[in-house]
C-alpha cells in the first residue's frame, strides 16, 4: 500500500497550449462574460470558457463535464478558486460550439469573470457538517438564482464576492467578503446533556473553549452550566464538547456582513462589517436572505463608481449613508462590543445630517 | 411528508443556476446512500437543524488526517447514511485536471462511496461525500493505488496547500506558484497525513497582490508574489489604450494609491516614480497590455490569515517583505520548520499561530525567528507608551 | 556645586524663548520657597530623579478637591519646600481676565504662597504653585473673598471643564462655549470640590469641529459645536477669493473628504450637495469669509476621551450626533447627570467612564441611557459574528 | 466663609469689543505671523496679537502682562488653550506699539498663529510631581529655543502642535499631537520599599492597579514582588501605592510619538504613534531630544503638502517611507504588542521597494 504519494504532478495535468507557453503569458482579455483570451510573449493564445457549477457534484455529472472537456479541450479542464469550472482550449473558433454544449448539455451557465458576479464559495451546511446554524448549499441555489444575471453579464461597478458559511467557524473564511452570509446561533447552549457529559467531554478543555468564561463548572451533575449573559453563541464549546448542543430551530439562523476584500487591488484588504444582525432560516428558499442580499447588490450596481468593491464604495460614502440607501435598520447589535471595540467607533465630529 | 417525497427540496430544482438538488437525485439513481442524504436533508430543511452527530473519529491506516467522520443521528430512519465518512483528496496544484484523472476518481467513488463530490472544499481539496467506514480503507487503497491521488490535510495538521493558476495562465504570476505549491505539498507529505501540532495550519500561494487564492484571509502563510524592481510600461501600448478611449488620468493615474503615476500629455508618456509604487496591482490590471511585473521577482511572506474564531477575524500581515522563491525554496522551508517548531514548543491545543503570536507577542516571535523588525511590517507604529 | 549655584538651570536661561528659570528666579527675590524649588530642581536636574515625595493628603475646609499635596523628599536641604502645595483656581471661561483681577491673584499669591504660578494647568487652571500647609487656608479664604475665585477639581471629581474661545472671537462657533462653560461650572460646583465617584471626569467644550480645546483626546465628555442645516455660502466672497488667486478646485474642492463641494467653473460658483457634507470645517478654514455653518446650531455630545494609562489612548467618540444647546441646558445636565449615576454605580476605583463602557460593552451602556443605537456613532459596524 | 462660589463670570472679564461683538463675528483674517483680526456683521473689528509664554510666571511678570495690557488693550487680555497670551485690542494704530513692547519689556515672542508652530502644552516634571520620568519646563524651553523661527514665521505647511508629558500618565493628553515627547521609564519598580510597604499600601489595590497583573504578593515581606518579565513600565502601581518607586536616573528618559491631531479639520482625529522608543534623559537641554524632534519638524517641513497636518502627510507617504526619510530607525519596540496589536500591522501586500 502506497501511502505518502502525494497529488499528481500538476505538470501531467496541463493542456498542451499551456504547457507550451507555461510562465510566458504577455496579456489578456475578457472577449465577453465568462470568455477570457490570455495571450502568450510568441503571440500563441488561450481561451478560456468559464462554467458556474453548484461546487456538489454527482459523478455522473463530474463525467459529463468530462465528455465536454474530451470534445473541445483534448481532455483537459480546470477549477477556479471559486469552484467554478474552467474549458480551456487554443482554437477560437470551437468557442461558441463549446459554450452551447456547457449551457444545454450541463446546464452551466457562463459568466463570473471581470465585473461578473461570481460563484458564491460555501460550506457544507445540513448535508455534512455538525455544527452548523443553517444550510448552505439551499441558500447559495437560491441566491444564484436571483442574481443569475449578474453572473452571466457585467452589470456591477466592480469585482464581487459572495461567500457562506454555515456556522462562526466561517470554514471558507467568509470575513473579507464583499458580501458574507453566515450562520449564526442567538441563544446558548443551555441544553446540556449531563448523562454524557463525563463520557464525551472534559472539564477542564470545555472551560478553556469558551472566549468569554461563560461556562462553570457543576459538580452536581459531574457537567457544566452556562452563564447565559456572558455567552456569546459561538459554539466554539460544542466543537470541543458534543454534550453542549446549540443548534435550534427558533434561534438559528442568518447575519450578513459586507465590504470586506482580500485582494490588495488599489486599496488594502478590509474585514466584512455587519450589515444585517439576524434572519430567521426559512427553508427551502430562504426567501428573506435572498431579497436582503438582492438588495445591498442593487444598491450598490446603482451607486457605486466604477472600479469601486463594495467596501470601497461604502467608505466613500460612509456607513451611515450605506444603512440609509439600503434602508436596513441599524441597531445595538451594529456596535461592536467585543476585544478593541473602541476604535471601531466615530472618534470624529464628522457627521452628516 | 411520506418518506420518499422531498417537496421542500424539490424546490431547489427550480431557477436557472444549477441544482446540487438535482445532483443528489442523479446520484441516488444509483447509490442508496445518496437517496438517504436527500431524505435526511429533507428532513433537516423541516426541523431547522442538522442531523449529523458530532464528530467521530475515523480513518486509513498509517494516517491520522484526511477523512471527516460523519454518522446520522437517525440511522434507523436513514440507514445508508448511518455512517458517510468524507475523504478530502489533495488537488493537483492549480485544480487541472486530465478527464483521465477525473473519470477514476468518479469510477473509484462510485464503487465506495456515495458518488457525491465537492469540486472543491474550501480548503482546496477534493470531497468525496459520505462512505461507510468499512469502506474507507479499501477506497483509500485505490485512490492511491490505480488513481495515483493521495488524501489531503484535515486535523491539527498542515492543511493541503493551494495557489492561484499562476504561471500556467497569467501574465501577472511573479513566482511559479503551482510549482511551489506541488513542492510544498510532496515535501511536507508528513505533516499533511499526520497530526503533528496543538492545530492547524494552512497555506495558500497567489501569483501577484490581486490574490486570487484570498491567502490573507484564508491561511495561517499568505505567500504572495511581487517584484523589486520597477514596474515594465511599454509606452507604445500604453498610446494605444488611450487612443482608443482610455481616460488614463481619471482612470489610472488619479486612482494609484501613492501617485506613482504620471500622465505626460504632451509626450503621451506614462511616468512611474519607482520608489513610490506599492504594488498594488491597480495599473497592470486595468492596462495589462501595457505595464507588467518587474524582473527582479519574488514573494512577500505574510503571517496570520485564518477565521473569525474565536479571538476575532483576522488578515495576514508581512513577514518577510521579499523572498526570491525558486526551486528547492530551502530558505522559505527552512522558515516554515522554524515557525511550526515555536508554534508547536508554544502553543496551546486548538491555537493558532497568530493567536500564539499576539499572546506571546511579536517580538518574542520575530526574535525566534531571527527576523529583524522592518516597518514594512506595520500599517503603523504603536500608539501606547507601553514599550516592553 | 556649591549650594547656592545653578549652573545648570543657568543654561535655560539662554536662548530667544522666554525662561521659566528666568521666572524662578525673579520669585526667588521675593520668596525663599522659590528659591529653595530652585535648588531642589538643579539637584533633579544633576539626579536625574524628582524630589518629590508620593502625594499627601491637604485641603481646604468643606472641600475634598482642588489642591495638590507636594512634600520635599529633602526637606533638610530644601527646608523652604518642605511642604509645598498647589492651589488649582477655576479660570473664567475662555480665560478673559481683567488686569485687576490678575493682579488680585498675583497680591494674594505673594503673601501666601511662592509666587509662581502656571497661566495655565493642561485642565485649564490657574495653578498657584507651592504654598506650607499653614497658609493654604488663608489663602483659599483670600482667593474666595476678595479676589472672586473658587477652585478647580483634582483627585476623584468633576475636573475645572474649560472651552475654546468661542462666541467671544470666533466666527465658526456653533454654540455659546462661554457661556455653557460657565453654567456648567457654576451648575456643578459640588462635584468639582467633593470627590463624588470612583475617579476623575472631564468636559471640554468646542464651537465647532475644528475643536481649538482638544476636547476629543482630553475629556471624558467632549462638546463640539456643529450645525444640522446646510452651510452658507457667499458666492460673491467665493469669486472674490478666485479673483484673488485661490486655485479653488485644488486647494478647496478636491479637498473635501466627501466631495460635497463642486466648482461650477462656468458659472464661477461653489455648489454644495448639503447630504454630503460631514462638517469637517476645512472648506469654511480655507474661506472664512466665503462659508459658514448654517443656522441650526447644535453640538455633538462626545464621550470616552482620555489619556492611555492603563488600557491604551483613547479619543472621545460621537454619542448623540446632535443636541440643541440653549440655557439653561437641562438637556445636556440630564445626560450628564444619568452617565455619572451609572458610572457611580458600576465603575470600579480609578475606571474612567470609557474603561466602564468597554468593561460592561457600549450596549449597556446605551440602554441606561436610553439613547439610541445609530450609525453615526461607528466608523464601521462590528466585523464580528460574535453579536450578543 | 464663602464656598462653592464658582470662577467669576467670564462676561465680567471681556474687553468692550467683545463685549458689543459677541456671538457677532463674521469672518478673520491672519495679518502676519501671530496678528488676527476678526470682523463682525456690523464691520467692527478685533485685533489680537498672540505671544508666546513660558506658562510657568512669577507674579511680577504676570503684572508685567498686566502693565501691558492695562496701557494697550484697557486693561483686559486672554491667554489661550496652548497657554500662550493674547493682547486684544479695537485700535489697529497701536499694534505696531503693542508689539514692541510684548518683544522687548516682557520678552515674549510674536506668532503661533496659522501655520506657525504653538507653543507646547506640558506639564509639571521636576518642578513639582512625584511621578515623572523626565523634566517638562526644560526641554520645553530646549526645544522652543531651537524651534523659535518656527514659532514667530509661518514656515510649516500646515498648523503643528507639540506637546510635552513627563510620564505616561500624560496629562495635557498628549497621545494626538503632531509631535509628543513623553516620559518613559524603562525598568521595572524593583527596589520595593518592604518596611513600610504595609503602612503606605494596600496589596488588593496595587495588584489591581497593574494592568498586565505582574505584581504577585510576597507575604514572607508582606509586601509585593514584580514578574520583571511582564512589567511594562507603567508606573500606575506607583501612583497608587509610594513603596513601589519607578523612577531611575540610568533608566528614566523620553520617547516620542507623531502623528496625531484631535481637530476634525479635513481628516479625522489620529492617534500619535512612535518613531523614537527611548532617548536617554540628558538635562539640562536634552540636545539629543532637541535635534531628534527638530529633524522631524525639518524633514515634514520640507516635504509634507500645504494643508497636510504631520499624521496626514506620513498617511500619505507610509511610514516605511517616513523612517527612511527621518533617518530614525525602525526597531522592536516600534511594533505593537498591546490589545488589539494585530489590526495595526500591514495587512496588504502593499510595500514599497
Ligand atoms: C481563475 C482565478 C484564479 C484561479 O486560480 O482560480 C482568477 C483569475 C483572474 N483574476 Fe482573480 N481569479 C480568481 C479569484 C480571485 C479572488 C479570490 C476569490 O474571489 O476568492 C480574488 C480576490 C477577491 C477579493 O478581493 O475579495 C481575485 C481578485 C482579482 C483582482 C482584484 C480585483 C479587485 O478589484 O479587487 C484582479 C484584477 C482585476 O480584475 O482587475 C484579478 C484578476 C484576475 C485575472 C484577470 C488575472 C489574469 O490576468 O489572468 C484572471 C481573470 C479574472 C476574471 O475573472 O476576470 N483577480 N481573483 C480565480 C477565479 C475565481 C472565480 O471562479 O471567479
Ligand atoms: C469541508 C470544509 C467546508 C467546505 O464545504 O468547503 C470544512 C468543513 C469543516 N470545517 Fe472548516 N472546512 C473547510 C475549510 C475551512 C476554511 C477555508 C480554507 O481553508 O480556506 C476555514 C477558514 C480558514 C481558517 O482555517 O481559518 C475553515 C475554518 C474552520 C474552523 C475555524 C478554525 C479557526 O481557527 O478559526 C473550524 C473549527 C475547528 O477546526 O474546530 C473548522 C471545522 C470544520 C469541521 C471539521 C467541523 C468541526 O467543527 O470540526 C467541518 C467538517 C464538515 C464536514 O462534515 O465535512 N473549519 N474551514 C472545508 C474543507 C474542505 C477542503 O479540505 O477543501
Ligand atoms: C485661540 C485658540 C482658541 C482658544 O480658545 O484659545 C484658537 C483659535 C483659532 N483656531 Fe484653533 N485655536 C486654538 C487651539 C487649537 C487647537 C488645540 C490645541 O492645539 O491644543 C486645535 C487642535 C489641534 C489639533 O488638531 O491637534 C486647533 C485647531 C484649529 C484648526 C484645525 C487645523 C488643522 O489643520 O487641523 C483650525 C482651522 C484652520 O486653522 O484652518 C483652527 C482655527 C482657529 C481660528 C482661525 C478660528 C477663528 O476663526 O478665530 C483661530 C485663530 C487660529 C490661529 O491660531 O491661526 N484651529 N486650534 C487656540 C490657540 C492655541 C494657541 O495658542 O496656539
Ligand atoms: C497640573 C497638571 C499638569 C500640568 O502641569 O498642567 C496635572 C498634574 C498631575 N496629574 Fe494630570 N495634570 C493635569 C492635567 C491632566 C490632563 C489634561 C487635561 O485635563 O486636559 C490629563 C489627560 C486627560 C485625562 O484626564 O485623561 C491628565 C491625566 C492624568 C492621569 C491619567 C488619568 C487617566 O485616567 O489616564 C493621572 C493619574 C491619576 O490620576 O492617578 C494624572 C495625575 C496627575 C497628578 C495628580 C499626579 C498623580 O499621580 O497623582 C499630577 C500632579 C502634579 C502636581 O504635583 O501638580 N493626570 N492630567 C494638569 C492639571 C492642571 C489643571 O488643573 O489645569
Ligand atoms: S462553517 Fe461551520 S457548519 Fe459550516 S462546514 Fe464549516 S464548521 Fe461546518
Ligand atoms: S457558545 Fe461560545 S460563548 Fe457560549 S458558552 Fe459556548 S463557547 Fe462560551
Ligand atoms: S493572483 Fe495574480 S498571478 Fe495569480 S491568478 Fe491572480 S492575477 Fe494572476
Ligand atoms: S501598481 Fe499600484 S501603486 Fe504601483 S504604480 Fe500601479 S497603481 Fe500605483
Ligand atoms: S473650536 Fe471652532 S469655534 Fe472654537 S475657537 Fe476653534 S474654530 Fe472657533
Ligand atoms: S465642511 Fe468639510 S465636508 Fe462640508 S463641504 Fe466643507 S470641506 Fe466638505
Ligand atoms: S505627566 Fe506624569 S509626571 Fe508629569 S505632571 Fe502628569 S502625572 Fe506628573
Ligand atoms: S510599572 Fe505598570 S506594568 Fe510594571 S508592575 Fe507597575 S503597574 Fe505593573
Amino acid at each position: 500500500m502506497a501511502t505518502d504519494i502525494g497529488p499528481p504532478d500538476y505538470r501531467t495535468m496541463l493542456p498542451e497550449i499551456i504547457k507550451k507557453n507555461y510562465g510566458q503569458w504577455k496579456y489578456h482579455e475578457i472577449l465577453k462574460p465568462g470568455f477570457l483570451k490570455h495571450v502568450a510573449e510568441n503571440g500563441d493564445a488561450v481561451y478560456t470558457i468559464r462554467a458556474g457549477s453548484p461546487r456538489l457534484l454527482s459523478v455522473d455529472k463530474v463525467r459529463d463535464i468530462c465528455d465536454v472537456a474530451d470534445k473541445y479541450c483534448d481532455g483537459h479542464l480546470r477549477f477556479t478558486s471559486r469552484h467554478n469550472v474552467e474549458f480551456l482550449l487554443a482554437d477560437e473558433s470551437k468557442l461558441e460550439a463549446l459554450a452551447k454544449e456547457i449551457n444545454e448539455k450541463l446546464g452551466f451557465p457562463i459568466g463570473g469573470t471581470g465585473t461578473c458576479l461570481s460563484n458564491i464559495v460555501h460550506t457544507q451546511g445540513w448535508i455534512h457538517c455538525h455544527t452548523p446554524a443553517t444550510d448552505a448549499s439551499g441558500i447559495v441555489k437560491a441566491l444564484m438564482d436571483e442574481l443569475y444575471d449578474y453572473f452571466v453579464s457585467e452589470k456591477l461597478p466592480a469585482k464581487m464576492r459572495i461567500s457562506l458559511a454555515c456556522c462562526g467557524n466561517m470554514c471558507a473564511a467568509i470575513h473579507c467578503s464583499d458580501i458574507s452570509v453566515v450562520g449564526v446561533h442567538t441563544a446558548p447552549p443551555t441544553k446540556i446533556d449531563d448523562k454524557n457529559f463525563s463520557t464525551w467531554c472534559e472539564v477542564p478543555t470545555t472551560l478553556a473553549s469558551c472566549p468569554t468564561g461563560a461556562i462553570r463548572r457543576y459538580p452536581e451533575a459531574k457537567s457544566v452550566r452556562i452563564d447565559e449573559e456572558k455567552c456569546m453563541y459561538c459554539g466554539n464549546c460544542y466543537t470541543v464538547c458534543p454534550a453542549l448542543p446549540i443548534a435550534s430551530k427558533e434561534t438559528d439562523g442568518i447575519a450578513i456582513f459586507v465590504g470586506g476584500k482580500v485582494s490588495s487591488n488599489r486599496t488594502s484588504p478590509k474585514l466584512s462589517k455587519l450589515a444585517i444582525p439576524f434572519i430567521p432560516n426559512n427553508p427551502p428558499r430562504w426567501p428573506e436572505v435572498v431579497s436582503a442580499v438582492k438588495n445591498i447588490v442593487e444598491v450598490y450596481a446603482k451607486n457605486a463608481r466604477k472600479g469601486e468593491r463594495m467596501g470601497d464604495w461604502i467608505e466613500r460614502i460612509t456607513w451611515p449613508t450605506f444603512f440609509k440607501l439600503t434602508g436596513i435598520p441599524f441597531t445595538m447589535k451594529h456596535i461592536d462590543n467585543f476585544t478593541g471595540a473602541l476604535t471601531t467607533y466615530n472618534r470624529s465630529a464628522h457627521i452628516k445630517f | 411528508m411520506s418518506e420518499d417525497k422531498t417537496p421542500k427540496l424539490d424546490e431547489l430544482e427550480k431557477g436557472p443556476w444549477p441544482s446540487f438538488v438535482t445532483e443528489i437525485k442523479r446520484a441516488g439513481k444509483k447509490k442508496a446512500s445518496a437517496n438517504d442524504l436527500l431524505k435526511q436533508l429533507e428532513l433537516s430543511y423541516t426541523d431547522g437543524v442538522t442531523h449529523w452527530k458530532h464528530g467521530g473519529v475515523v480513518g486509513v491506516r498509517g494516517y491520522g488526517c484526511g477523512t471527516i467522520g460523519r454518522y446520522s443521528d437517525s440511522p434507523d430512519k436513514f440507514p445508508n447514511v448511518a455512517a458517510f465518512h468524507t475523504f478530502r483528496v489533495n488537488h493537483p496544484s492549480g485544480w487541472f485536471y486530465t478527464t483521465k484523472a477525473l473519470r477514476q476518481i468518479c469510477d473509484i467513488w462510485e464503487k465506495y462511496g456515495s458518488g457525491l463530490t465537492n469540486f472543491h472544499g474550501s480548503t482546496g481539496d477534493i470531497i468525496l461525500l459520505g462512505a461507510p467506514t468499512e469502506n474507507l480503507q479499501p477506497c483509500f487503497d485505490a485512490l492511491t493505488g490505480e488513481a495515483g491521488f493521495d488524501l489531503g490535510g484535515a486535523a491539527s495538521d498542515l492543511r493541503t496547500p493551494s495557489c492561484c493558476v499562476g504561471a500556467a495562465r497569467c501574465e501577472f504570476a511573479c513566482i511559479d506558484t503551482t510549482d511551489l505549491c506541488n513542492d510544498l505539498t510532496q515535501t511536507f507529505q508528513d505533516y499533511i497525513h499526520r497530526p503533528h501540532w496543538g492545530y492547524k495550519f494552512k497555506i495558500k500561494i497567489s501569483g501577484c497582490p490581486n490574490d486570487c487564492i484570498a491567502s490573507i484571509g484564508r491561511s495561517d502563510m499568505p505567500i504572495i508574489g511581487t517584484w523589486r524592481d520597477a514596474l515594465r510600461i511599454d509606452q507604445d501600448a500604453v498610446r494605444e489604450y488611450v487612443d482608443s478611449g482610455l481616460d488614463i488620468v481619471s482612470e489610472v493615474v488619479s486612482q494609484c494609491p501613492t501617485e506613482a503615476l504620471e500622465w505626460d500629455a504632451k509626450g503621451k508618456k506614462l511616468n512611474l516614480k519607482p520608489e513610490e509604487c506599492v504594488r498594488c496591482m491597480y495599473c497592470l490590471s486595468r492596462m495589462p497590455k501595457a505595464i507588467r511585473p518587474g524582473l527582479d521577482k519574488g514573494a512577500t511572506i505574510m503571517i496570520g490569515g485564518k477565521a473569525p474564531l474565536v479571538r476575532g477575524p483576522r488578515l495576514g500581515w508581512v513577514l518577510v517583505p521579499f523572498m526570491k522563491m525558486e526551486p528547492p525554496y530551502t530558505e522559505l522551508k527552512d522558515l516554515l520548520e522554524k515557525i511550526w517548531d515555536w508554534w508547536d514548543e508554544n502553543g496551546k491545543t486548538r491555537e493558532r499561530v497568530s493567536e500564539l503570536i499576539e499572546r506571546l507577542g511579536i517580538q518574542e516571535f520575530l526574535k525566534a525567528m531571527d527576523l529583524p523588525p522592518l516597518p514594512e511590517m506595520v500599517a503603523e507604529p504603536r500608539t501606547n507608551a507601553f514599550i516592553f
